[in-house]
């Protein structure tokens, strides 16, 4: 029941934005804050609450908080929800960068109602899809995420939001019906003819026969690789985030994303252990090729936002590493693949956290210069130190330095994946000194140097002084969206200051403290994917 | 002769009015000249009703059925032609079918 | 055969087997000689009279429900489950179509006859699913078309007439074919009866039996919309008024599939032809030739007109698996109900604005009202199968139904086209949606010269899209309930 | 199995037969639609005659008698109130010509070559003594709903006739609360007056 | 003592100085008052816990990562980590005081002190480490602070550059460590850097590599030496810290404690020593065509910590350990030297410097002692620790290898000495990088001279009984002292020191024009005893080290920067390229389904006939 309260809370408060017209403007906002707030407090209250077993619990057998009724006799799909160490931190993680997305839009002046309540709406459906123990909840809750993004990129995106939420929209939903169609399949594959996870997960469905077992694994793999998203699918990617606005670009990237590798663990490795086994080689593959292929592309950027959307099919690359290696039951101990697996979990949680900020940083350019291209900020460090030192601290996390959550997560993938994935373990550790590289690269691009601010158009920079007509900016790259034609350039920018620091600097610190005291989360997690662990060796 | 020969006569005279009426039907701008056509289809219809029951199952009434339903076929659709003709004749002083194009794509 | 006087015995208690029809009847006749007595502006009683005669149709055959199926009137007409969908859809439709169209009706010298002409119609869509002869077919077809042929020109303008000209000949042309396919499968049989089609066809002549197939399939498939007979569904949408395009492209279609999925679950279940791959041909055909014509439309009804054939190609998934798999049946009952919701819905957004038939047009005239484009956009996401609509359901219902009776390909056909559909949904969607708020206080509205169409807000079409909104998410959520009303066990 | 019928009525349902085939082509060959109308009212009446072979007697004269009355109204509908008046005028109005008579041809081939390919289910003739008593049987009993059906059907044909073709209601004649006594018609008649 | 208090003690030890560094980071500007004096008690505070635990040798495990043994962040202190950690408290205390004086007032002090604080205590942990997590935790954030402080001064144009190469650098070395990381896992079941020796099959191999690699990264040997030539940008107390006991040392370190492992290889301890061996030479002989003197002592930082690999891949610990401890002193002292005259003249080029240790005696004989010490000139340290080393050089190649590279750093040694030493003729170029203050503070001074004392005592090293002790603290065997290799490699120092210094101080004037004269054939003669051949070739190997190493590094940076560029466009042309044309072929499909509707019933019938007909067909043909 508190789980359902959780889930459905939110949109609960997005019913009453909507319903009560009085509440435009600041208002509007501090209802959404206060809902997300609560929310957040009845997760920790779950943790708080959550015990979380010794061994491997988890996945099957010792879910709290379940519930689980009836939704759809026929097909015999339920509302069935429970928490177990996959879903709790997920859960914990989308409370807090849509409480921190809250406390951003605290400035946010355009239609904050109607935003709100969006918001609202995709925090019940992130929540809802963490939660779900019933495929075809999950994918109930799946599709919603997207309807819910779509509306946030198109009406508050800027640049080419129109065109880049339709490209983000049709991909994600051609991924979410293949996944559909793999449900499906798993379906009438199992025995029982169920789309319960668990009873599905005790019962693997296909075993028998590899072929079938392998298309399934196909379709869902393609569903969710979309999402996640993985290379080649990730081309959406860098388009939705560009012209998203961004509390967006940091849900999208935080949350949204997570659902692709959530379903990873939550349903490919349990329910298709056999196919999971045969296939983990090219997840591992595919998983590497999008670490390294991420972190190079980011690395040629020429626009902040797009780098850090390459930046997390790079991360999300090590995700699917972590749980190929998993899956090579015969060349790894259990040992190795339990940990490349919580390694995975914790890369999700970290990258939530990491990426959320960086997003929620360029979106400090983004309403202080209307673009997003490197040349045309330069030495940000002097007028804006806040700023530079927030988003230099992101950078090392993002890139994995120790004392990171980050870090525990790599490290944990790298040193779990080995065994099982030599060759493809060190080239993709490589991607770690890429990532370093082009962060570094950045904070060196934007922080230091002459000082260059492009001012608005309309003059409405606070500290709009040096008003001199620039010299003609470099033609945009192909690819590049950065839209804003730069008029003059200004030597002073608004650091980063209230709604924006109570905004980004928790999320930071949360990156910090995941890094140097991973226990409380680990020992969540650790049970859990010491069962996928088990239920993949099947 | 054999009953079979007969029938495969009778049908293929029944096959010769459902062609000839098809030509019209796709042929014929003229509203009405389409109808003709379509009631030609249902003649052939008609005939092979009959020969059905003569020649198949004549201890069933259904192909008898079947040729009462042509029939009624037949006139509830010139029917209800002749009130869409004068219904679009009024509204547009057209009687062509080609001259009704306004909505296409 | 039976004796011809059993039937005449029966006939008082096989008469009240019909009891929802007679209702329906009784509303039609009754409307009407009502509608002769009352003036002008006072025929909203007629409505009432028909939406009654609806409601009480459909509670009647809600009583019946889960008696055991049978047959009356020498077997020539079939109560069980799937008639008991039709028959509660269709009428509540029905119901929802009356009022939806009285908006545009109130006070029209002819408004009496619409109603009855949709009651009508509506008596012979439930007879289409119910027949179990394929001589009832052809009346019931008759039935189903006629009315709807006058209420397509109902407005008697030029496009009007033009749509009802379009109807009307491909109408009657496919009417012709099935009469032409009904002699074929009688010259192979002797018989029209679905029983004994069933013991027969299967020993008869293929060339017969595909004649016969193809004829009958084309008659349903025209009732349904289906390719290759859909050309007149995007001309008479476009070309009459939105409330008779929501009546003609729900209604008829309910039946039409559920005759088509009948006649496939018996007559032609055991025919040495692949009927099932035929259907799943025109299934396929129909979804993405409906998905690809929709793209680049900017006229609203017929962007909905396209989607619709693309929805039919969704239902004869199902029609193709019947009688193959336990799934079909539910899947059936989850997705004509989800179907007829939110089609509904989504022309009774276009009807709000009926001067509106362009998406830009559209999206002018709703972008103030808030609630209505979100209704809009719960509509038409349901209608793409977005979760947790009914036509969700309905998809999920219908892929695994599909999969089940072994068409995988179909399946992923499908799930493809949901994508493409998508796409020109979002096209209507996006302009709607993205329409600015009025600032807070109301005070900066400069938009008051580009808003001039579709100033007058239709109540009914509205209340009708805000109900169809919800009621397609309630049905989605609660379709647990309602597959377990109507598929007990 | 030898069929039943005379060699004359074979002689008969072949000429017949030829007569009603050639009267569908002059359909479409005469130049007026009056013209037209007869050719096909001479090809319904030797199908009747067939039929009245077929020991179809009721059918047959049905068929005669309705298709008669239809066509007599379709010459006058199309002589008094179509574009063309007098209906004796030369008029050619088709087109696609030679695709129509192509799609015609081919559906008429592959029929006939379905007709004397398909082995005919010939055998279980048991003739009834009076095909009309069948038919009647048929109608009142094993097919009366049909028969409800049609006459449901007829009900919604003349209701949506009239509203297609009538362009005046009862409330233009009698007001628009019906409260006029007398019917205000362009041209008066009727009982009461 | 008790136990828990020691465990506490090497807990605070580390803690200590990093809360102290993330305050002040996190305190920004406001705090640039007390973070002088702060860090300078904070690093009193870590000396006297670095003498505790040094005295107690306690182990501290805080739980990290589950599951493993080893998983969790482990630190213990044995006999290697006791010396090292009071080295490192002494050397970070020193030269806190040192920067506290050196910088300038109104520079970012907090920032620079948090850094500073986090640097020293990240090193601490290096140190102590007894797993992998804490290991890399601690080795990677010692990077990371390196960056920021040698781009302190960020708003110089290039600054920050150097950082960043410096960081990537290292950092590439890491990976190997992570993949040892991995390999231990597979090869020992655990995290545990003990057990890592044990590791079996292949893993064994794949961890010394990486250990290797990611040692030679830190320590600057070939092939990873560029980096240390930008690290001169930072501030110079940066550099006395970075270079003398920390950073590159820590690389040295790695290699010594994880002896076994290399040993056990059979090829990774050869390999670490030839690594160590060549770098001594060749950056030994870079340092000698150096005229920056910054630049100087960074390569010859290099070459010594050269040395200390040499040792470990020899298994020399004792003696490479001293190496460790006397080099720091050695280079600290120098550091602190070059930075107050930087600070004092403006300049740490090598003219400019001509005659700093008579402008500044108290410093300058600090330096000149020190200088003394790096030449290897008996009785000082370096003297007595390099013997130690290639004493126990089995292989004669190495050992003349190790040899050459002793004498070159004499060489070098030599420049610094003849050029600070010599007269000042007032005409230097002075300023020529920043202004200078014409002052060298007491403090400075003092810690010069401190460094300088015991830079001259650690060659007690020499003296068995000194060594002993050392060896007993580091718990390997007693070595039995090699006087003749003493003896030759002090007469040989103090040779080519002479020379050198000689040689140097006759170039200016004489020299060149021998060079230049036609009575050259003599000359030659001199040459050869010359330093200038080794100049020459010090200049080839400076000239490739700059363009071919760090060439190599700028070129595969070029490269992968061109693949990222390429890739990018493959990325937006083909893969993107492919959605949109699908989009594209979705469009026109669309319109030709719509061309069927054309508004023509006739054509609609005709369209449905053969719609019909195709489907009979379809019905008869596919049974």
């Amino acid at each position: 029941m508190l789980l359902t309260v959780v889930v459905l809370l939110p949109l609960a408060a997005a019913a009453l934005l909507l319903a009560v017209p009085a509440l435009a403007g600041r208002a509007a906002i501090w209802v959404w804050i206060a809902a997300s707030a609560a929310d957040l407090a009845l997760v920790a209250w779950m943790w708080w609450r959550y015990d979380p077993g010794r061994g491997a619990t988890g996945v099957v057998g010792n879910l709290a908080y379940e519930v689980d009724l009836q939704w759809i006799p026929t097909v015999d799909a339920g509302y069935h929800i429970g928490v177990d160490g996959l879903s709790l931190p997920l859960l914990a993680l989308t409370g807090v960068l849509f409480l921190a997305c809250a406390v951003w839009s605290l400035r946010e002046p355009d239609r904050p109602r109607t935003q709100a309540a969006l918001f609202l709406f995709l925090q019940t459906a992130c929540l809802g899809t963490f939660a779900a123990l019933d495929l075809i909840l999950f994918f109930v809750f799946f599709d919603l995420t997207i309807v819910g993004m779509y509306f946030v990129i198109a009406g508050w995106g800027h640049g080419n939001a129109r065109r880049s939420a339709l490209k983000f929209f049709l991909y994600t939903f051609l991924g979410s019906l293949a996944l559909l169609v793999g449900f499906i399949g798993l379906f009438l594959g199992s025995e029982e003819r169920t789309f319960d996870m668990v009873a599905l997960a005790e019962n693997p469905p296909l075993t028998d026969s590899p072929l079938a077992g392998g298309l399934v694994l196909l379709a869902i793999g393609l569903g969710l690789a979309v999402k996640t998203p993985l290379f080649p699918f990730h081309t959406w990617l860098p388009d939705a985030h560009t012209d998203a606005p961004a509390a967006g670009s940091a849900i999208l990237a935080g949350i949204l994303l997570k659902l692709g590798t959530y379903g990873f663990v939550r349903i490919a490795m349990p329910i298709l252990p056999d196919a999971w086994q045969r296939w983990a080689m090219v997840v591992v593959v595919v998983g590497t090729i999008s670490v390294l292929w991420g972190a190079f592309v980011a690395l040629a950027q020429t626009d902040v936002k797009r780098m850090i959307a390459y930046t997390s099919v790079n991360h999300m690359g090590y995700v699917l590493l972590g749980l190929g290696a998993a899956g090579l039951v015969g060349q790894a101990d259990e040992e190795a693949r339990t940990i490349a697996t919580v390694g995975a979990l914790y890369q999700m949680v970290s990258h939530g956290l990491l990426t959320g900020a960086l997003f929620l940083l360029s979106g400090v350019l983004w309403s202080r210069g209307q673009t997003y291209a490197f040349d045309h900020w330069g030495g940000l460090a002097r007028p804006a130190p806040v700023f530079a030192a927030l988003l230099a601290v992101a950078a090392f996390g993002s890139l994995g330095l120790p004392g990171f959550a980050s870090f525990i997560a790599e490290f944990q993938i790298f040193t779990g994946a080995l065994q099982a994935a030599p060759v493809a373990t060190v080239l993709a550790v490589t991607g770690i000194l890429v990532t370093a590289g082009l962060f570094l690269v950045a904070l060196q691009r934007l922080l230091t140097g002459p000082t260059a601010v492009p001012s608005l158009p309309d003059g409405s920079s606070p500290d709009d002084q040096a008003a001199a007509a620039a010299p003609s900016s470099s033609p945009t790259q192909d690819g590049a969206t950065a839209t804003a034609v730069r008029p003059r350039t200004a030597t002073g920018m608004r650091d980063v200051h209230g709604a924006e620091l109570a905004a980004v600097v928790p999320l930071l610190a949360l990156a910090v403290l995941l890094g140097l005291f991973p226990r409380a989360l680990l020992d969540v997690i650790e049970p859990a994917a010491a069962a996928v662990a088990q239920l993949v060796a099947r | 002769m054999t009953a079979e020969l007969v029938l495969q006569i009778v049908l293929t005279v029944a096959a010769g009015l459902i062609g000839v009426g098809l030509f019209g039907a796709l042929s014929q701008q003229s509203i009405v000249m389409v109808m003709m056509g379509l009631e030609l289809v249902l003649n052939g219809v008609l005939l092979a009703g009959g020969a059905a029951w003569y020649f198949i199952a004549p201890e069933l009434p259904d192909a008898q059925m079947l040729v009462v339903v042509a029939l009624v076929v037949m006139a509830v659709e010139m029917a209800m032609g002749f009130a869409v003709t004068v219904a679009i004749y009024r509204a547009r002083q057209v009687d062509m079918v080609d001259m009704a194009t306004d909505l296409r794509g | 055969m039976n004796d011809p006087m059993g039937g005449m015995t029966g006939a008082g208690e096989e008469a009240l087997a019909l009891l929802p029809e007679l209702l329906l009847l009784l509303g039609a006749g009754g409307g009407l000689l009502l509608g002769l007595w009352t003036p002008q502006h006072r025929q909203w009683r007629v409505r009432a009279v028909v939406i009654v005669a609806c409601l009480a149709s459909a509670a009647a055959a809600a009583v019946v429900f889960s008696d055991p199926p049978t047959r009356v009137f020498e077997e020539t007409w079939v109560i069980d489950g799937t008639t008991g969908i039709v028959r509660i859809v269709v009428a509540l439709s029905a119901a929802v179509a009356v009022f939806l169209a009285s908006s545009s009706l109130a006070g029209h010298p002819r408004e009496t006859e619409a109603y009855v002409l949709m009651l009508l119609g509506a008596l012979g869509t439930i007879a289409l699913a119910a027949s179990g002869d394929l001589l009832l077919l052809v009346a019931a077809y008759l039935l189903a078309s006629i009315p709807l042929y006058a209420l397509a020109g109902f407005a008697k303008d030029a496009s009007g007439t033009e749509a009802t000209l379009k109807y009307y000949l491909m109408g009657a042309f496919v009417g012709v074919l099935m009469m032409v396919g009904v002699t074929s499968l009688v010259l192979a049989t002797g018989t029209t009866g679905y029983p004994e089609l069933a013991t027969l066809l299967p020993e008869a002549p293929a060339a017969l039996l595909a004649v016969g197939v193809i004829g009958v399939l084309a008659g349903v498939g025209f009732k349904a919309g289906a390719v290759p007979v859909h050309f007149w569904v995007p001309d008479v949408t476009a070309g009459t008024t939105p409330a008779m395009a929501a009546y003609i492209t729900t209604i008829p279609k309910i039946g039409a599939v559920a005759a088509a999925f009948r006649l496939l679950a018996e007559p032609f279940g055991g025919v040495p032809l692949d009927v099932p791959l035929l259907v799943a041909v025109i299934a396929a055909l129909s979804m993405t030739l409906g998905n690809l014509a929709a793209f680049n439309q900017t006229d609203v009804s017929r962007l909905l007109a396209y989607s619709t054939v693309s929805q039919v190609g969704y239902l004869f998934m199902v029609v193709a698996v019947a009688g193959r798999t336990d799934l079909a049946l539910p899947a059936l009952a989850i997705y004509l109900a989800g179907y007829a919701i939110t089609n509904l819905g989504a022309f009774a957004a276009v009807a709000a604005f009926p001067e509106a038939r362009s998406i830009s047009d559209w999206a002018a005239a709703a972008g103030r009202n808030r609630w209505v484009v979100v209704s809009l956009v719960v509509c038409l996401l349901g209608l793409v199968g977005t979760p947790p609509t009914a036509v969700f359901v309905g998809k999920l219902a219908v892929f695994t139904a599909t999969w089940d009776g072994g068409l995988a390909w179909l399946v992923v056909l499908a799930a493809v086209n949901t994508v493409a559909s998508l796409f020109y949904y979002l096209r209507w969607i996006a302009p709607a949606a993205a329409t600015r708020d009025v600032p807070a206080g109301g005070g900066t509205d400069g938009g008051a010269s580009t808003v001039t169409v579709g100033r007058a807000v239709r109540t009914a079409p509205v209340v009708t899209l805000h109900v169809a909104a919800i009621a397609s998410v309630l049905l989605g959520a609660g379709s647990g309930l309602w597959l377990a009303v109507v598929v007990p066990g | 199995m030898l069929t039943d019928l005379s060699g004359w009525t074979i002689a008969a349902v072949v000429v017949l037969g030829v007569l009603s085939v050639a009267g569908g082509i002059a359909v479409f060959v005469v130049d007026s639609m009056a013209r037209a109308t007869f050719a096909l009212l001479a090809s319904f009446l030797a199908v009747a005659g067939v039929l009245l072979a077929f020991d179809l007697v009721y059918l047959a004269v049905v068929t005669a008698l309705m298709m008669t009355i239809e066509m007599a109204i379709m010459a006058v509908f199309m002589i008094m109130f179509m574009m063309n008046p007098a209906g004796l005028m030369p008029m050619t109005m088709v087109h696609n010509a030679r695709g129509s008579a192509l799609t015609g041809a081919v559906a008429f081939v592959v029929l006939v070559v379905g007709i004397w390919t398909v082995d005919w289910p010939i055998g279980r003739t048991e003739r009834p003594e009076d095909s009309t008593r069948q038919l009647g049987e048929a109608i009142m009993g094993s097919h009366m709903l049909v028969m409800l059906m049609i006459g449901i059907g007829l009900f919604a044909t003349i209701l949506a006739g009239t509203v297609l073709a009538t362009a005046r209601g009862r409330y233009d004649r009698f007001g628009a609360d019906l409260a006029a006594k007398r019917p205000d018609d362009p041209i008066p008649g009727g009982l009461p007056r | 003592m008790s136990g828990s208090l020691g465990t506490t003690a090497l807990g605070a030890l580390v803690l200590l100085p990093a809360v102290l560094g993330v305050l002040l980071l996190g305190t920004g500007r406001r705090a640039d008052r007390v973070a002088g004096p702060a860090a300078v008690l904070a690093t009193v505070g870590a000396l006297a816990l670095a003498a505790l635990v040094a005295g107690d040798r306690p182990r501290l495990s805080a739980p990290f990562l589950g599951i493993i043994p080893g998983g969790e962040l482990g630190a213990a202190v044995d006999g290697l980590s006791a010396v090292l950690v009071v080295l490192v408290a002494s050397v970070a205390l020193l030269t806190t005081v040192f920067a506290v004086v050196d910088l300038p007032p109104e520079a970012a002090r907090a920032r620079f002190f948090g850094y500073f604080l986090l640097f020293i205590a990240a090193m601490l942990a290096t140190v102590t480490a007894t797993t992998f997590p804490a290991l890399l935790l601690a080795w990677e954030v010692m990077g990371a602070t390196s960056y920021a402080l040698i781009g302190y001064r960020w708003q110089d144009p290039g600054k920050l550059n150097d950082g960043t190469r410096a960081f990537l650098t290292t950092r590439a070395g890491d990976l190997g460590l992570y993949v040892a990381a991995g390999a231990a896992l597979a090869g020992t079941g655990g995290l545990v850097l003990e057990d890592l020796a044990t590791a079996d099959g292949g893993w064994l191999d794949l961890a010394a590599a990486g250990v290797l690699v990611a040692a030679l990264g830190k320590s600057a040997q070939m092939p990873f030496s560029a980096w240390i030539s930008g690290a001169m940008s930072g501030p110079s107390p940066v550099s006395a810290l970075l270079h003398s006991a920390t950073m590159v040392a820590a690389g040295g370190y790695l290699l010594l404690r994880t002896q076994p492992l290399l040993a056990a290889t059979g090829w990774a301890a050869t390999a670490a020593a030839w690594a160590g061996a060549l770098t001594a030479l060749v950056l030994g002989a870079v340092a000698v065509a150096q005229r920056d003197l910054k630049q100087l002592l960074a390569a010859s930082t290099a070459a010594q910590i050269g040395f200390v690999v040499l040792a470990a891949g020899i298994g020399a610990t004792a003696g490479g350990t001293g190496q460790l401890v006397a080099h720091a002193a050695v280079k600290a002292g120098l550091f602190v030297a070059a930075g107050s005259w930087l600070t004092a003249l403006g300049t740490k080029q090598l003219p400019g410097l001509r005659g700093a240790a008579r402008r500044y005696p108290g410093i300058g004989a600090a330096a000149t002692v020190a200088a003394l010490a790096l030449a290897g000139i008996p009785p000082l340290s370096l003297w007595a620790t390099k013997e130690g080393i290639l004493a126990e050089a089995d292989s004669a190649p190495l050992r003349v290898l190790g040899l050459a590279a002793a004498v070159i750093s004499a060489v070098y040694a030599a420049k610094i000495i003849a050029v600070v030493l010599a007269a000042p003729t007032g005409d230097e170029p002075l300023d020529d990088e920043e202004p200078g203050t014409r002052r060298v503070p007491v403090p400075a001074t003092a810690t010069a001279v401190v460094f300088a004392i015991a830079a001259a005592g650690l060659g007690a090293l020499a003296v068995p009984a000194v060594a002993g002790a050392l060896e007993d603290v580091l718990g390997v065997e007693a070595q039995p002292v090699d006087l003749g290799g003493l003896l030759l490699g002090g007469v040989l120092a103090v040779a080519a020191l002479v020379v050198s210094v000689v040689v140097v101080r006759a170039r200016p004037g004489v020299v060149r024009a021998l060079e230049r004269g036609p009575l050259g054939t003599w000359v030659g003669l001199r040459r050869l005893l010359s330093p200038a051949p080794a100049m020459a070739v010090a200049r080839v190997a400076a000239a490739l080290d700059d363009r071919a190493i760090d060439g190599a590094v700028r070129g595969v940076a070029r490269a992968v920067t061109r693949a990222a560029a390429a890739s990018a466009r493959a990325d937006t042309g083909v893969i993107d390229g492919a959605v949109r044309g699908t989009a594209r072929a979705c469009r026109r499909a669309g319109a030709a389904a719509r061309r069927p509707q054309t508004g023509l019933l006739h054509q609609y019938y005709v369209q449905a006939v053969a719609g019909v007909g195709v489907l009979l067909a379809f019905l008869l043909i596919v049974r």
